[in-house]
């Protein structure tokens, strides 16, 4: 197959894809057994209530009807507006989703960091001690709640050795020029204010960072016994090439291309472990959005976020598996 | 550094190798023993699981835990390879003694092309050389191989089976070592292929007079292309001969019997012998020679005493049939 | 002077290769101390989780760990050694009820995409993807917002998470043991389709099987908890659960009351732990080419 | 005639991407095989030999209504076989068998060897507990895996490659077949044992009256077993003959080739090999005309464009061959 071709496949994949989960949040919200009006106007709403409110949120129509016209509107991009606020939930998303992307791709990077030098690592001392102390390492960060290892942090750090600040994102730009704040210190040139955003990034990123590092860390060790074995590795080594063109040119580039479409999996177990960051470390991203508004019980808000959150998993498991052709020059052809 | 002069090129004694298992230590190589003289095209014969691989391994010093060499030499050119540091060994490998690997279609890096594979290995093992005088030189060998230029940018998902042998075949020969191990080199190949790659491997053999040990399973192979035959059995050699005498007149009595049981395509075969029962259990192996409960001469002696290699004139066996003055 | 010759110790020969079962036997001691302790804890302490001593009263609240209360005590003056002890039963109940949902929709679900094929295994095979793309955490909240926690209700969100991981392992594997020689050698000799997945295919999926079971024990638990975290907790105060205890301490984090979640967080490691040490050594145990 | 194979062709198709069913319309398929024809006589053992990806396991599988054809028929007994429905192609399991070329896969690792070779009986019914282990232990020994009941409770993985084998072969035995495809049954088998399943093949034949279609890529166990060799190259036959016949005096260029290609054991003997390049052809658009005259030395352009016909060039020898080189000699 082509690249091209995989490119259109692929694409018309995500469609249905989209489609589908769309679908179950719908479910979820409409069809399930719990009915928000309900929920949101206690057990002592009049029927009089009930109906204006049913009204407010467009649940007085014909249940395909509300399927139809909630399909529509995502694609229009439009979510509905906050119960809350009355704001646009586009609006309000955009608003916080670009300090989730801060804190994900931070923690990504830290987890990458952590987790595929030690893989590696672990896989060239095989069944030795330090392979055993990674493995259990690994099987350990898996297993803490992130939320608790963010508590303990902040515990330790925060509150007893005050090297970190417990909890929020710190100062923001003067400007806001692309939303990612981060990047808009360093454009603006405020060195300091980039600094000490940093350091409220550190801890939230390096809890999130660590727990997902177990994934990468297991799954680079196992990819990497493996093409250690294969015959092209064993013929490289009966080639006399140094040990470190084996291990880099001829194993690990091998065993990248099946981690990077595990890296695209891996993106849901960020955002899930992020809304839980973000709770602990009351980071203003969209996880702290959706908690916060599930507490205030406005569900168009809720279903609005959910819904952005499988949009953006779908965007990324795209990009991800074009990465991984373009990677692979059996695919590539 | 140990070293000593001989004139042979290659002098493997009391070789011992050992892989550690769950279910324990299994003896895959016990005391081989054996000479070879530059120029020789030497065959290593026996059926899967005798240790003709791990022997090629052993020598080029690539055994992989849990394998591990116990005890031995192997004496190459005068240096013992295993007295050799890391580095140093590894500056010997593809370049002084190179392997041709059994499965080409696996054997060769999936993400790089081709030609990169040849011209890392003349950067990695004569550095000096610049990049035109390095492609001089891979282009070189891709010719002698019938291996078009244009191929050189290929990937290997783009090649032939037979074709990947060639390269291969080239990697191996590329820095003209003095010891080529091919180990079963056309056993994944189809008749015709192999026919060809045979035939390739017979020609420079002979127009680079390379050192050859092939390892194979294929007696016929070994008839065709070796003038010495060595015969392995459970991790031991059990005859050594030059091989018109080995087919002429096989002394071990699985010798014989394995000579027995391959059918010959040029004639009609009558009746064809098999040997009974199967290999011992090497995590388990019997007191006595490794042959016996198979063996149709088997008496007393041969199930409590282990039989050692006798020399008899141009040839070792490793039986009590032939012990002298008995 | 180096040699690459080495002599093996008596003790590697003996030790060889048994990393993956002390993983499992690890885990399954781990797991039945954890077990045995939710079991045990009415022998254990003479306190009561939610209420109070023998005497219907409440100890002092934020009291450090002591010789009476070695975990000290919580907001409202609870023993949290008592909390700790009997906190598990939820998160278990939970996380058996969401595997064995998954389990029980998500093996035959993969057996019969995997084994028939066609259009059919690529529609549900679609479904199952997209389903785990989507973050299950988030999934799980959305779902447990909707309906409401409860221990059924927390354990079917979970489930839905986990049918398709056990969609794709046993789809996966039954791909492949599909193609095997032994199911050709079956359908040879007149095997009807029934007999073929249930005799040839499925009891070899079954150590795979295993391996995602306690995978999911462990990942039940993690959600349970995270989900208690966010306040979509399972049980409500004074009821006890690991998860719920860390969500509480957390309002009084910044006053330095350390031991409120640390111990009902060290025993959700432990539980999720001893789960995850049975998965990888069972994954180990069943990939020959990961064990020497 | 036991089985009569006519005009028989297998093309699978090439699984496609939907985006590639899209973009073009042809559907093209592998021609595994391509419209060939040949018969087995009761108590024959028939070689089909050929390299890999000639078609010819294809072909066996075919024989026993394992996959149905493209095109063609194969008659067993007079019975044809594609045509049949379920119930009565289980009633011809009775009498058909396989055996496949790699023992340690075609046996369930969950299942006991006393169970894998009861399974044919509990299939076909009609037998009482009893009876099914009588008839599995009397298996057992046929194939010499004796004592049976030291067999009967074992694992796959307990028994050595050529008990596998063994085992293998008395499940396809239990029924008492009339006719059995083995498809490549000595080549994962170490060499010192393969003569072993040879002679209980040969011995089956002669004691039982059984009939094979022995599937393999070696002539020279074919040669040894074999009473009539078919030899198969790109999906289509391109010779048989009694296997004498065919050694001595091969007729087309690919079966000259491939005899000389065999090593043999016996170092005095000087080869004059014929040196084919080139590989095997790819299926999906085989060469036109000869498959073979791409590679053939002797090939002329009548080759290129037409297809070669079994011709019958002695007794009971057919080739399919336009210019005949060697014949004509």
């Amino acid at each position: 197959m082509t690249l091209k071709a995989y490119i259109i496949t692929r694409s018309l994949l995500a469609l249905p894809m989209t489609i589908f989960l769309l679908s179950v949040v719908f479910i979820i919200v409409r069809i399930l057994p719990g009915n928000p009006i309900d929920l949101i106007l206690g057990p002592h709403a009049t029927p009089e209530m009930k109906t204006i409110l049913a009204q407010r949120l467009g649940l007085d129509i014909p249940i395909y009807l509300q399927y139809l016209h909630y399909i529509a509107g995502v694609f229009q991009g439009n979510l509905g507006k906050s119960m809350h606020t009355g704001i646009p939930i586009s609006q309000e998303i955009l608003q916080y989703f670009p300090n989730t992307v801060v804190l994900a791709v931070a923690a990504m990077f830290v987890a990458l960091a952590i987790g595929i030098p030690l893989g590696v690592l672990a896989s060239q001392r095989f069944s030795k001690t330090e392979d055993i102390i990674v493995r259990l390492f690994g099987a350990t960060v898996y297993v803490i709640p992130v939320f608790w290892l963010g508590m303990i942090l902040q515990l330790v750090f925060g509150v007893y050795l005050r090297i970190f600040p417990v909890a929020g994102i710190g100062p923001l730009p003067s400007k806001s020029l692309t939303g990612l704040y981060i990047l808009d210190f360093l454009l603006v040139g405020d060195l300091q204010g980039f600094a000490k955003s940093i350091s409220y990034l550190v801890m939230p990123a390096f809890t999130l960072g660590l727990i997902i590092s177990g994934v990468f860390m297991r799954l680079t060790r196992t990819y990497m016994v493996e093409t250690m074995r294969q015959d092209y590795t064993v013929a490289a080594v009966s080639r006399g090439l140094r040990k470190q063109t084996i291990i880099y040119k001829y194993a690990l580039r091998n065993a990248l291309l099946p981690l990077v479409t595990m890296i695209g999996l891996e993106i849901a177990g960020l955002l899930a472990g992020a809304v839980l960051t973000e709770v602990t470390f009351s980071w203003p991203g969209l996880g702290t959005y959706l908690v916060s508004r599930i507490g205030l019980r406005d569900y168009p808000a809720v279903q609005g976020c959910i819904v952005f959150f499988a949009v953006i998993v779908i965007v990324v498991s795209f990009i991800v598996d074009l990465t991984y052709a373009y990677l692979d020059p059996r695919v590539r052809l | 550094m140990s070293s000593r002069n001989n004139t042979h090129l290659l002098e493997v004694s009391r070789l011992n190798v050992e892989y550690l298992t769950k279910k324990g230590t299994v003896k895959a190589l016990r005391d081989v023993t054996f000479k070879l003289d530059s120029g020789t095209a030497l065959g290593i014969v026996g059926e899967s699981g005798c240790g003709k691989s791990t022997l090629a391994f052993s020598i080029i010093r690539c055994i992989q835990p849990p394998g591990f060499i116990t005890s031995g030499s192997i004496f190459f050119d005068g240096v013992d390879l295993l007295q050799l540091s890391e580095n140093k060994m590894r500056k010997m490998r593809g370049k002084n003694i190179s392997l041709i690997p059994q499965d080409p279609m696996t054997s060769l890096n999936p993400v790089m092309r081709v030609g990169e594979h040849f011209m890392e290995m003349i950067g990695n093992h004569e550095p000096h050389l610049d990049k035109a005088e390095r492609k001089k030189r891979a282009l070189d060998i891709l010719e002698k191989l019938g291996i078009p230029s244009e191929r050189f940018k290929d990937y290997p998902h783009q090649f032939s089976g037979g074709m990947r042998q060639r390269v291969m075949i080239g990697l191996a020969l590329l820095l003209n070592p003095k010891l080529v191990i091919a180990d079963e080199p056309t056993t994944s190949l189809d008749a015709l292929v192999e026919a060809q790659i045979l035939e390739l491997i017979q020609k420079l053999t002979k127009e680079l007079s390379l050192t050859l040990i092939l390892i194979t399973h294929n007696i016929g192979v070994v008839a065709e292309i070796c003038n010495r035959v060595i015969v392995m059995y459970a991790g031991q050699i059990v005859e050594e001969a030059n091989t018109l005498q080995l087919f002429d007149k096989p002394l071990h009595p699985y010798t014989e019997a394995l000579l027995a049981s391959v059918p010959n395509p040029i004639e009609e075969i009558k009746k064809l012998n098999w040997i009974p029962g199967s290999p011992p259990n090497l995590l388990n192996l019997p007191k006595g020679c490794s042959f016996y409960l198979r063996c149709r001469y088997a008496f007393d002696k041969c199930r409590t005493t282990e039989p050692e290699l006798i020399n008899l004139e141009e040839r070792r066996v490793r039986c009590f049939l032939y012990e002298r003055g008995e | 002077m180096t040699t690459s010759i080495r002599k093996i110790p008596a003790i590697k020969r003996f030790l060889v290769g048994d990393v993956a079962k002390r993983m499992v036997a690890t885990g399954i001691v781990i797991l039945a101390f954890i077990i045995g302790l939710n079991v045990l804890a009415p022998y254990l302490t003479p306190n009561k989780p939610t209420g109070a001593r023998a005497d219907g009263q409440l100890f002092r609240p934020f009291q450090e760990p002591s010789k009476d209360h070695i975990m000290g005590t919580n907001d409202i003056g609870l023993d949290i050694y008592t909390r700790v002890l009997y906190g598990g039963r939820v998160p278990l109940l939970v996380a058996t009820f969401s595997t064995l949902f998954a389990l029980l929709l998500g093996v035959p679900l993969g057996l019969l995409s995997g084994y028939l094929g066609g259009f059919l295994d690529k529609l549900i095979s679609l479904i199952m993807d997209s389903l785990f793309a989507f973050p299950g955490l988030i999934l799980a909240i959305a779902i447990t917002a909707m309906i409401g926690p409860s221990i059924l209700n927390t354990a079917a969100a979970i489930a839905v998470i986990y049918v398709p991981v056990f969609f794709r392992v046993v789809r996966s594997q039954v791909l492949s043991i599909k193609e095997l020689l032994y199911v050709e050698a079956a359908k040879s000799i007149g095997e009807s389709t029934l007999s073929i997945v249930f005799r040839y295919i499925l009891p070899n999926t079954i150590p795979g099987i295993l391996v995602i079971l306690s995978m999911g024990f462990a990942d039940a638990i993690l959600i349970e908890a995270g989900l208690s975290f966010i306040g979509l907790s399972t049980v409500v105060p004074p009821d006890a659960s690991w998860g719920l205890d860390v969500a509480i301490g957390r309002n009084y984090l910044l006053s330095g009351s350390w031991w409120i979640i640390t111990f009902p967080g060290i025993m959700l490691i432990f539980a999720t732990l001893g789960f995850s040490l049975i998965s990888e050594g069972l994954n180990d145990l069943m990939n020959p080419k990961l064990s020497e | 005639m036991l089985l009569n194979v006519i005009n028989l062709k297998k093309y699978f198709p090439v699984e496609k991407s939907f985006i590639e069913k899209l973009i073009t319309k042809t559907k093209s398929f592998v021609h595994a095989v391509d419209d060939i024809s040949f018969s087995i006589r009761k108590k024959e053992i028939f070689g089909l030999v050929g390299e890999s990806g000639c078609g010819k396991s294809t072909t066996g599988r075919l024989c026993i209504g394992l996959i149905e054809p493209t095109d063609g028929k194969i008659f067993f007994d007079g019975c044809e076989i594609s045509s049949l429905a379920k119930r009565e192609l289980k009633k011809l399991r009775k009498k058909i068998q396989m055996i496949f070329q790699d023992p340690t896969a075609s046996l369930n690792p969950k299942m006991r060897i006393g169970e894998a070779i009861s399974r044919p009986l509990k299939i076909q019914g009609n037998y009482s507990k009893q009876e099914i282990k009588v008839e599995v232990l009397q298996a057992l020994d046929t194939v010499a895996l004796t004592p049976p009941e030291n067999f009967y409770h074992r694992y796959p993985y307990e028994l050595s490659g050529g008990q596998r084998q063994r085992a293998v072969i008395a499940r396809s035995l239990v029924l008492k077949p009339e006719f059995v495809v083995a498809d490549e049954p000595i080549a994962m088998i170490d060499v010192s044992v393969r003569a072993q399943i040879m002679d209980l093949i040969e011995n089956l034949r002669k004691g039982r009256q059984m009939t094979f279609l022995l599937i393999t890529h070696d002539l020279a166990s074919a040669r040894y077993l074999c009473d009539r060799i078919a030899i198969m190259y790109a999906g289509k036959i391109v010779e048989i003959g009694f296997k004498n016949e065919l050694f001595t005096n091969p007729q087309h260029p690919y079966t000259k080739a491939l005899l000389s290609a065999v090593p043999v054991p016996d170092p005095k003997h000087k080869i004059d090999r014929i040196i084919i390049g080139g590989e095997v052809p790819s299926l999906i658009n085989p060469p036109k005309g000869c498959r073979f005259n791409p590679r053939c030395p002797y090939a002329e352009t009548v080759c290129q464009t037409v297809e070669p016909i079994l011709d019958k060039v002695g007794d009971e020898h057919y080739v399919a061959c336009i210019p005949k080189p060697f014949y004509k000699k």
